[in-house]
């Protein structure tokens, strides 16, 4: 069984796309595995290069790679700082 | 919590309100930061700075560094920590970190402190507008989670 | 000089001028800190401070201090330093440092250095009256000059 | 030949006298030859001991021990500051 999850872009990730993108992987799967399947859907070099150094995040906390995927599957992809 | 104010607001950011929060009759001290929107940046004319802010996480986040505050140099200050988001001209204030306490060492630090680690760990993304029209975002501060 | 304002008064002091001070359009950060009359010292409650301020001195000692902080931190800072003298009630502001710079270090460490070095070497003198009906002028800090 | 100096105390110095005191050394004194016969005008051991740790100065300057009196017949006694 797949799951879907919709990604929305933050900053300088919003140049590759304005609203949420989808991107399905196995149910079960970890956010590493999550963050594989998303760069393949990803056009650009570039904007493989910024989801390297970038989170992947709900809207309440950041995920870590190990951990299995949560349960909601509106996601965020929060590229490098620059707040203040 | 109590004596933590933390904000993420579209609308124009005042230091008296940020005075007023931190102040109290046993705090003999007051230190208040102000961020503003420079005219130039790197050997480029800005015109103004869009903030893009994710306002759920930023707001946990600085709940957080406050509650870090509160450890480390005392639960009885009073520590206020707000950021704007939308577009903001040249002079206009996109953050305010302030803290109060008895003791003039506390505040200080306590005020760097809110504002290295809000630059370092808040989901705010800065994109500078230029004069001669071209925009970019800025370079930044990779977020920890994914290690 | 350019850039600094000094100021030794018996009115209220403001936070909003000294902020409307320590702005420029290439200026990125601003630091600003007040010093207030707290209700409890040492043990002892607190219903007022009486300030005993040498003026013409310690304008002339504030404009060394500011000019000390140029010279440290750049002369494109702005920089002010003002002290109120009389007699003020708990919570009333009894000093106002702020500085703005380019980059946040700066104003953070100049305000910081307005600060101590007032403390040093301004001739002021704070006397606790006391809410017993006591009351007591403080230890401090010996002027050099007479060594 | 004498000269007459008028001392001005501020902040504690206030409680051993609230107008100017006058004290009065041989012309071509120095600063600390000053200090001396004003310790000798105060009556209280207390006034003494500040006085070892306070400044002399005039309007515009701390005065250096070692050197001549300055012109100015007005000066103030500063003792330890506790601005802020």
């Amino acid at each position: 069984m797949q799951r879907e999850f919709s990604i929305c872009p933050f900053g300088a990730f919003r140049r590759y796309g304005e609203g949420p993108m989808t991107v399905s992987v196995p149910a079960g799967a970890t956010v590493a595995e999550l963050r594989t399947a998303f760069a393949a859907t990803l056009q650009d070099d570039a904007a493989r290069k910024l989801l390297a150094c970038s989170a992947l995040a709900t809207d309440d906390a950041l995920l870590n790679e190990s951990e299995p995927l949560p349960e909601s599957a509106e996601l965020v992809v929060l590229p490098p700082v620059s707040g203040g | 919590m109590d004596g933590i104010h933390v904000e993420v607001t579209g609308q124009r950011l005042g230091a008296a309100a940020a005075l007023a929060f931190c102040d109290a009759p046993g705090h003999g001290a007051a230190d208040l930061f102000v961020g503003r929107v420079r005219d130039l940046n790197q050997g480029r004319s800005v015109r103004g700075v869009s903030y893009d802010v994710h306002t759920a996480l930023t707001r946990k986040i600085f709940a957080e560094i406050c509650a870090e505050a509160h450890e480390q140099w005392g639960g009885g200050l009073h520590l206020w920590l707000s950021h704007r988001h939308g577009y903001l001209a040249v002079g206009e204030a996109s953050v305010i970190a302030a803290a109060s306490s008895p003791h003039r060492d506390e505040s200080f630090c306590a005020c760097r402190y809110l504002v290295e680690q809000m630059k370092q760990r808040a989901p705010i993304w800065k994109q500078e507008h230029y004069v001669d029209g071209d925009s970019e975002w800025m370079q930044g501060h990779a977020l920890c989670g994914h290690g």
